[in-house]
């Protein structure tokens, strides 16, 4: 079976006043109809990694990569209006944080329907019937209401579901997560990764899954990548997280306090220059 | 011996229409040289607790006392002595135009303790941190080092309580291990007195012996570490913290009828 | 978070707001009574002059000061001044004899028409300029928006008024002279609002409508030249600000059109601090346009209240610092009910 | 471009206060007047030594001098209408004296108030009225002041329609009209325009049916609408814009000496002005000439007396020029050898500030550090009329056109304590000038023209010579017109402003 | 022209500059200043800005050596009245015969004066009143403010000219009636300033080492108000100028002959179209250096405001 994404030595860089910043340096992957994880402590390059697919580095960015395509598309030289296309309609992304990532001034069901309408010529009745049924699709109690919500007065995770809403009413091939759960209670966000659990499997989607919980990431996903400064430390199915061979991977697995053993002092990580080359 | 005493804790934001009951009767005590935790939902009104305690949130009804004697409103200058707060968001809570030898001077200024010098290296040796840092700006400071900054800004004027409101959750796994041994470390060393706030089990588990289990402001249960490791929390809503805190479960569970 | 008892807590709501409104603006008002007032008082120009002129004989002179009260302790005054006022009557202008509500009904007019539309004109270039400078941050276009702006800071706003009546009048002849509208218009219509526009359209003088416009063209470009340089300005940090947030790349995400992306999404927001800008811009226009009032020889307010500060005539000062004061508080609160209306989270 | 039928003046007319001739006191005022209303006689602009019946037809004076007899013209009539008889000219004056507004002191010194004015002041016929002074001034003097604004003839039946609670219909005609002139007031809008229209019931009907006085401040404005043609006459260029329009061939310039002079009062309270060397120093450290032929070029010409050339005895040899060299002298025998340091009080008008600037110079030359203080015109004038200056400079304009006029004010002082009642331009300088307040006295008093003026000339000499004020210039003013005005006739004084035959081809 | 060039630096002093491990605040305090220099000498208009600013302080310090003539008195009226630019007065002569390329060298002087004294006085009115306000909140907010309101609400031009008239004319009266209507905007920002930042956790940590209200206001408050006012401040500068120039053009600010630029394009504005040089030199210089402070105020902005700089 053909791949659904291809990334083959993926760079980004920042060219500031004070020099260049590699903020992503020879990344390599495929993407299946799967959920892959991508871990790696703050600054890592993950986000980068996740924007640069969709074409979104900020702009004193700049992406190179060998191959970088999507169902065969090359995204590197398709137009800006195939690429706009692409977005949204075939590939989304979850952001991190529903409050900076909802328009606040506009209503919760005209952005949903805003993103259909951007892809589906379709008559507003319908899009607005679209959207609603997106809504419960993502489990919220009450779709009518939540439909004509501002923002602000949505909780966190109703909130972060409506963006899932919003980001799969079009029902795209390829969702990237980035973080969608850290800004969300635990108890939350368990059920947040419920529905976009529910949604690959029911629906064949490709999941990247930004995360810096290994915990979680290694219970959620099928494959993981483990970041470090910009490169891929380690590449490996989920369930053998515990047999990580990367003294990175293993160093993160070990200085988590659990609730089944405890250790005083917890170890800690010590960082290998020799990582970072 | 007990250094902190809570008694029927109320805490109300705004009137009328916007009125907030942050925490309803909240009790609890903690021993001297004790780690006492808090855990619950966001929003359920750990925070406020802790910024009741230290005069931040006005106390509406119910009495807290501090070592024996009950707080007075505003604050003495002994009470900032003797309790001293670390907060969650190191980014937020160090000022980003001081240095971080201004921002430790300044309580030794406030205090008009003497030498300042001597001490400010003192906290950062504390801290793990060398004289190096004692000129950067926070935005030199990776989360975990400012983090540090701001547990030494507690410790230097040698306080006996220490609030810690979420004091790792901004931070990475590594980092958050490293200043959880330090906490651990500096609590006997220097027989502090804890409480931890957090949303994370595991964490409260790894600090605190004791733990207060909170939901919409109110005190769900009281239980302990052990009680936790073993599973034994007999409060449904407990029971759900921890099993979220074990990761994800692909097999719908109860979690889904609690949340939302 | 209890949501009871919503119709009556409304109304509550709106009730208090009312209240508080009413409560800045008659402490406003007041203080700026008072300053004013009493700036007047110890400003030391003598008002009887400006009345009986330098030629008086004493008896007249004396005479004229006691009619005013200038000779009853100055509380006292103030407090006839005070009482007079609430009830409307700021006394008479010494210069036009009027009585000073007359004045101003004839000034202001003049005045509003001229700001209303500088600021429109420096609305609806400014906020596309400073739209595009953000967008194409560092380009040329920016840095022409910034250039335009600079200049908007710096030129002396006579200097330039007095070059484009040079330019555009004396030399290419596109627009006709200073003035509100031509001496043969003039007595076509009855004045009604004294908006020379709306009176004449309302009355179907049409020709003398296009000669007012045509009157009032130049004057308001150089007004609202003003107000876009600084509207244009604001417009670029504000956007840069908003295109900066998260939602933006989220609507980007969506495969919005990037005109989409700026224009509905980004500007909408912009557009929330924006309105208190366009406000403050326009409360200085109405103002502070004196100089160019003076240059196209506009009868408003500003000039009116210039040449009575000037001659001492301190009825009519402190009434038409009234209005501009009650019009400021008033915009205040348009652009605080426009913010409410724009924002949905302050609502 | 402007209607053929209507004049439109560009001019800065904001110091309008008030329509009523009762009240009219202001350049602009006066010359509105002056074309809208009559007066009971009048005088020559051409030569202002021949005075004219206007309303009245002929008068006598008794042999005591102290009764005037008019006889009024027949078949005159008012704008309005109403014939116009004694009756209205008994009311306008009597009206004047009583309203006691600012300028009814020119009717006033003649020994009327408001009690006894009525009986002064007699209708005696319907066309014939008689006027009796308390004493016997020269009859010239009474003449002159009867052809001020303050004499205009009004309406009575118009007015009288129009009184609210006894003001002789004062807070009416203040924006109204009632007057039998060449032209009637249509409207006026402070600050922006007045408008007058042709008044049918004139004898000498005007040619033009309307004219406009539209307000504009700017200078620079002025000059733009008239070069366009969308004004037709220009009235407050300064020298370089007078200059550059001259250089249109569609332009002309008109201009005529005013009865203003500019001077500077030295106060002397200031113990060095007080030093007559100092005085006349001070006279002698004014470069008269050279203000007059750059910074004043059109707008003044070089005079050093009190009163105004045209006016009865007026000396217009002007002795002093620059002299640096006898300045010093002159300060050195005051002992002030290095100078002095003193301040002017200045008002911010272009002009004003200009001459003082030009004048700061010459008096540096002498070591006198002259320090301008620049205020708005009526701050300048609350200080001076508190005494509170050093110098301050200005502009003097006669009230009426008899000599007294100046000389009662620059030659007489009959109280120089702080709390006198008049206060004339001697006083506000604490000036006593002695002998010279009889002598001005006097000179009112003597009704042989030839003695009188030569009385004057005494009076203008002894000022000139020891006197606290540095006369420096005679005012003119000048009219940018367009080629095709015809007949707009500048007079002596801003009432004789006249547009009545003026006409546009 | 750009500003003081940077000196050729001895490797020696930079690595101490730069040292990440200063050994005493003052080592601190100069290593961060040499890199907010060196980040602002990457913005060339902002260097151009400075430049011009420094030009304006050269300008004022030697305009005795610099003018070629007299700012005051004039030459011989007859002569060398309003002359335009030539070889002899490289900017013409104004209506009193002087050169107006020394007055404008000398007015730099009433320039600097004016823009110093209005920002020293303006600027800490308006950072107390707003921090005071901002951060006390309650009854003292409501008070402060509608005080500021009123002050905003004033014509401001009324308002200074009444000052202007209550104290007498002149640049200092001018000057204070310029201060007293510019600062109820700064106030404005410095209140909304501390409004976002007295509920902060760093404020709150000091407030709980038991820190006085006037030190936390004044120690922590005003520290990070002041760079967006500083950049406001100078962004207003051109306005000040103009403001100046403006109650100049009323004949309420500097008293002639004194070289005010602003007084001197309100004297030129009567020969406005035909010897347009005594208006458009001083109006060039208002021009020059408005925008000197503005481009200075833009750097400024992106070193000092941690917000732009994000
Ligand atoms: N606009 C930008 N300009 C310059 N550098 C940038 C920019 N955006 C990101 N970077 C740099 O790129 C690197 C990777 O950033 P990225 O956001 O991918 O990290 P991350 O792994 O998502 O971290 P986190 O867990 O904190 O979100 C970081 O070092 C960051 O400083
Ligand atoms: N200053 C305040 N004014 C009004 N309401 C407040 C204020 N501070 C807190 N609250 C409210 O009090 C409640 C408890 O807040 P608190 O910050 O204590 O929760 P928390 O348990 O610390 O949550 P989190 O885990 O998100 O930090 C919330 O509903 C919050 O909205
Ligand atoms: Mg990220
Ligand atoms: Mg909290």
């Amino acid at each position: 079976m053909k791949p659904l994404l291809e990334v083959e030595d993926l760079r980004v860089r920042f060219h500031l006043r004070t020099g260049t910043i590699e903020a992503v340096r020879g990344v390599s992957f495929q993407l299946g109809r799967e959920r892959l994880g991508i871990v790696g402590e703050s600054g890592s390059g993950k986000s980068q990694t996740g924007r640069a697919i969709l074409g979104l580095t900020p702009p004193p960015g700049e992406v190179t990569a060998k191959r970088l395509a999507f169902d065969g598309i090359d995204l590197q030289t398709a137009s800006k209006r195939t690429l706009r296309e692409m977005r949204g309609g075939r590939i989304s992304m979850v952001m991190q944080d529903p409050k900076y990532s909802l328009n606040p001034v506009m209503t919760i069901g005209e952005q949903i329907i805003e993103a259909y309408q951007a892809h589906a010529k379709t008559g507003r009745a319908e899009a607005r019937d679209k959207a609603l049924a997106m809504l419960e699709a993502v489990k919220m109690r009450d779709p009518q209401r939540v439909f004509s919500l501002y923002p602000h007065e949505v909780s966190g995770g109703m909130g972060q579901r409506a963006m899932i809403a919003m980001m799969l009413v079009t029902d795209p091939d390829l969702l990237i997560a980035d973080e969608p759960t850290s800004a969300l209670d635990v108890t939350v966000s368990m059920e947040v990764l419920r529905i976009l659990d529910e949604l690959v499997s029911e629906r064949g989607m490709g999941l990247i899954f930004i995360s810096h919980d290994l915990k979680l990431v290694s219970s959620f996903c099928d494959r993981v990548l483990v970041m470090y400064a910009g490169r891929v430390v380690e590449e490996l199915e989920a369930k053998n997280l515990r047999e990580a061979k990367h003294p990175y991977t293993q160093g993160l697995m070990r200085c988590l306090p659990t609730l089944a053993n405890d250790v005083h002092p917890l170890p800690t990580l010590n960082r290998d220059p020799s990582w970072a080359l | 011996m007990i250094m902190l005493d809570i008694q029927n804790l109320n805490v109300v934001f705004g009137t009328g229409r916007l009125r907030v009951d942050a925490v309803k009767d909240v009790s609890f005590t903690v021993k001297r040289g004790e780690a006492y935790g808090l855990v619950g939902e966001s929003g359920s009104g750990k925070s406020t607790v802790l910024r009741a305690i230290c005069g931040l949130a006005p106390i509406t009804g119910g009495r807290v006392l501090v070592d024996g004697r009950q707080v007075t409103t505003p604050r003495d200058k002994t009470f900032y002595r003797t309790v001293q707060m670390v907060f969650q968001d190191p980014y937020a809570s160090l000022h980003p135009r001081h240095t971080v030898d201004r921002t430790l001077s300044e309580p030794l200024a406030i205090h008009g303790e003497k030498d300042a010098e001597a001490r400010i290296l003192q906290a950062l040796k504390e801290v793990g941190l060398g004289p190096s840092f004692r000129f950067r700006y926070p935005h030199q400071l990776s989360g975990g080092q400012r983090q540090r900054i701001a547990i030494a800004r507690a410790l230097i004027l040698r306080p006996k309580v220490l609030l810690l409101d979420e004091p790792t959750s901004a931070l990475d796994a590594s980092v958050q291990a490293e200043i959880l041994n330090l906490l651990d470390d500096l609590r006997r060393k220097m027989e502090l007195t804890y409480i931890l706030v957090s949303h994370d089990l595991a964490v409260v588990a790894h600090l605190c012996e004791r733990l207060l289990v909170m939901r919409h402001g109110e005190a769900v249960e009281e239980t302990t570490a052990e009680a936790l490791r073993s599973g034994k929390a007999s409060n449904e809503y407990t029971q759900s913290l921890i099993q979220a805190s074990q990761g994800f479960t692909r097999k719908p569970s109860q979690a889904t009828a609690i949340a939302g | 978070m209890a949501n009871g008892g919503g119709g009556h807590d409304a109304l509550r709501f709106y009730l208090t707001k009312t209240a508080q409104f009413v409560f800045v603006l008659a402490t406003t008002l007041l203080g700026l009574v008072a300053v004013t007032f009493f700036i007047g008082r110890i400003v030391p120009i003598d008002p009887v002059l400006a009345i009986v002129g330098d030629r008086a004989p004493p008896a007249v002179y004396a005479r004229v000061r006691q009619e005013l009260g200038l000779d009853l302790p100055l509380i006292q005054q103030f407090w006839i001044y005070l009482r007079k006022a609430v009830t409307g009557d700021f006394g008479n202008s010494v210069l036009t004899t009027n009585p000073v509500m007359t004045d101003i009904a004839n000034t202001f007019p003049a005045t509003f028409e001229l700001a209303t539309l500088g600021t429109l004109i420096g609305t609806l270039i400014g906020i596309p300029l400073g739209v595009l400078a953000a967008v194409k941050r560092g380009s040329l276009i920016d840095q022409f928006v910034r250039f335009i702006g600079l200049a908007g800071y710096s030129i002396p706003i006579f200097w330039l008024g007095l070059m484009s009546l040079l330019l555009f009048y004396a030399k290419l002849g596109w627009v006709p002279g200073p003035g509100r509208i031509d001496v043969t218009y003039s007595y076509l219509y009855t004045p009604v609002t004294n908006i020379v526009l709306l009176d004449t359209a309302m009355q179907g003088q049409w020709d003398a409508f296009w000669d007012a416009v045509s009157h009032i063209i130049l004057p308001a470009c150089l007004l609202g030249y003003f107000s876009l340089a600084y509207i244009s300005r604001m417009t670029r940090s504000f956007m840069l600000n908003e295109l900066a947030q998260e939602y933006v790349i989220a609507a980007r995400v969506k495969g919005l059109s990037e005109m989409r992306v700026i224009w509905r999404h980004a500007l909408r927001n912009a557009a929330v601090p924006l309105v208190t800008v366009i406000a403050l811009s326009y409360a200085n226009l109405l103002e502070g346009s004196v100089l160019t009032e003076t240059v196209f020889a506009w009868p408003g307010l500003g000039q009116y209240i210039t040449n009575s500060l000037q001659n001492a005539d301190m009825n009519a000062v402190l009434g038409g610092t009234l209005v501009i004061g009650t019009v400021f508080v008033l915009l205040n609160l348009v652009s605080d009910l426009l913010y409410r209306l724009l924002d949905p989270r302050t609502r | 471009a402007t209607p053929p039928d209507t004049l439109v003046h560009a001019w800065q007319i904001d110091d309008i206060i008030s329509l009523d001739p009762a009240e009219i006191f202001e350049f602009s005022s006066s010359e509105i007047a002056g074309n809208t209303y009559e007066r009971l006689i009048n005088y020559d602009i051409k030569d202002v030594s021949k005075i004219y019946g206007e309303v009245a037809e002929s008068w006598t004076v008794s042999d005591d001098g102290k009764t005037y007899t008019f006889k009024i013209r027949q078949n005159k009539k008012f704008a309005s209408g109403n014939p116009l008889t004694a009756e209205d000219v008994v009311f306008s004056l009597q009206r004047a004296v009583i309203l006691d507004k600012s300028p009814a002191f020119i009717l006033g010194q003649f020994g009327f108030d408001k009690n006894n004015v009525k009986d002064k002041i007699k209708q005696t016929g319907p066309y014939e009225f008689t006027m009796e002074t308390d004493k016997a001034y020269a009859p010239t003097f009474v003449l002159y002041c009867l052809t001020s604004t303050v004499a205009s003839i009004v309406d009575k039946k118009l007015t009288m329609q129009n009184e609210k609670d006894g003001d002789l219909g004062y807070n009416w005609l203040k924006t109204h009209y009632a007057g039998s002139g060449p032209f009637s007031i249509r409207d006026w809008k402070a600050n922006e325009v007045v408008v007058l229209e042709r008044n049918p019931n004139y004898e000498k009907k005007a040619p033009l049916a309307r004219v406009i006085y539209r307000h504009i401040k700017e200078t620079a404005t002025q000059r733009l609408l008239l070069e366009k043609g969308d004004v037709d006459i220009a009235r407050n260029l300064n020298p370089e814009e007078i200059a550059a329009v001259s250089k249109n061939p569609d332009i002309k310039v008109d201009s005529a000496p005013k009865g203003t002079v500019w001077y500077l009062g030295l106060n002397q309270k200031n113990p060095n002005l007080a030093k007559p060397e100092v005085r006349k120093a001070l006279k002698y450290l004014v470069d008269y000439a050279a203000i007059a032929d750059t910074i004043m070029k059109y707008k003044g010409e070089v005079h050093q007396a009190f009163l105004p050339k045209g006016y009865l005895g007026a000396i217009n040899d002007n002795p002093y020029k620059l002299d640096v060299a006898k300045a010093k002298d002159l300060l050195a025998q005051a002992g002030l050898k290095d100078g002095f340091s003193v301040t002017m009080d200045t008002t911010s008008r272009p002009e004003t500030t200009g001459i003082a600037q030009a004048i700061q110079s010459t008096f540096a030359q002498a070591g006198v550090k002259l320090e301008l203080i620049p205020g708005d015109n009526k701050q300048t004038l609350t200080k001076y009329r508190a005494r509170q200056h050093d110098i301050y400079i200005g502009e003097w304009g006669s009230d009426y056109q008899d000599p007294n006029s100046n000389a009662d004010t620059f030659a007489a002082n009959d109280d120089n304590s702080d709390n006198a009642k008049a206060k004339p331009l001697a006083w506000r300088n604490a000036w006593d000038p002695g002998p010279l307040t009889a002598k001005t006295r006097a000179a009112v008093m003597e009704r042989d023209a030839e003695k009188r003026a030569q009385m004057y000339e005494e009076l203008q000499k002894a000022v000139l010579d020891d006197g606290p004020f540095v006369i420096f210039l005679q005012k003119i003013e000048v009219a940018a017109e367009r080629k095709n005005v015809d007949g707009f006739v500048m007079g002596p004084s801003f009432d004789t402003n006249s547009v009545a035959q003026a006409k546009k081809n | 022209m750009a500003g003081a060039p940077p000196l050729p630096q001895p490797s020696g002093l930079r690595a101490w500059l730069l040292s990440a491990e200063p050994n005493s605040r003052w080592q601190a305090r100069l290593g961060r200043g040499y890199l907010g220099w060196r980040s602002f000498t990457k913005n060339p208009l902002a260097v151009l800005g400075l430049g011009i600013v420094v030009l304006l302080l050269f300008v004022a310090l030697f305009a005795d050596f610099i003018a070629p003539y007299s700012p005051v008195i004039g030459g011989d009226l007859r002569t060398q009245r309003l002359l335009p630019p030539s070889e002899t007065f490289w900017l013409g002569t104004d209506d009193q015969a002087r050169d107006i390329f020394s007055r404008i060298i000398y007015g730099s002087r009433i320039t600097l004066f004016v823009i110093v004294l209005v920002s020293i006085i303006a600027t800490p009115i308006g950072l107390l009143v707003g921090t005071v306000s901002g951060y006390l909140g309650g009854w003292v907010d409501t008070v402060l403010m509608r005080i500021t309101d009123i002050f905003l609400a004033f014509p401001r031009l009324v308002l200074a000219l009444a000052f202007v008239a209550a104290l007498g004319p002149g640049i200092e009266n001018a000057v204070i009636a310029i201060a007293i209507t510019s600062w109820p905007p700064y106030a404005r920002i410095a209140r909304a300033e501390t409004l976002m930042i007295r509920n902060s956790d760093f404020i709150a940590a000091v407030k709980l080492q038991g820190a006085s209200t006037p030190r936390i206001i004044f120690g922590h408050v005003v520290p990070l108000c002041i760079s967006s006012l500083i950049v406001r401040v100078t962004l207003d500068m051109a306005g000040i100028i103009l403001t100046a120039a403006g109650l100049g053009f009323l004949g309420l600010g500097a008293q002639p002959p004194s070289p005010e630029w602003g007084a001197m394009v309100a004297t030129g504005r009567n020969y406005l179209i035909d010897q347009w040089w005594v208006a458009a030199m001083p109006g060039l210089a208002i021009f020059v250096v408005s925008l000197g402070f503005n481009l200075l105020g833009d750097g400024l902005r992106d070193v000092l405001d941690p917000k732009a700089a994000k």
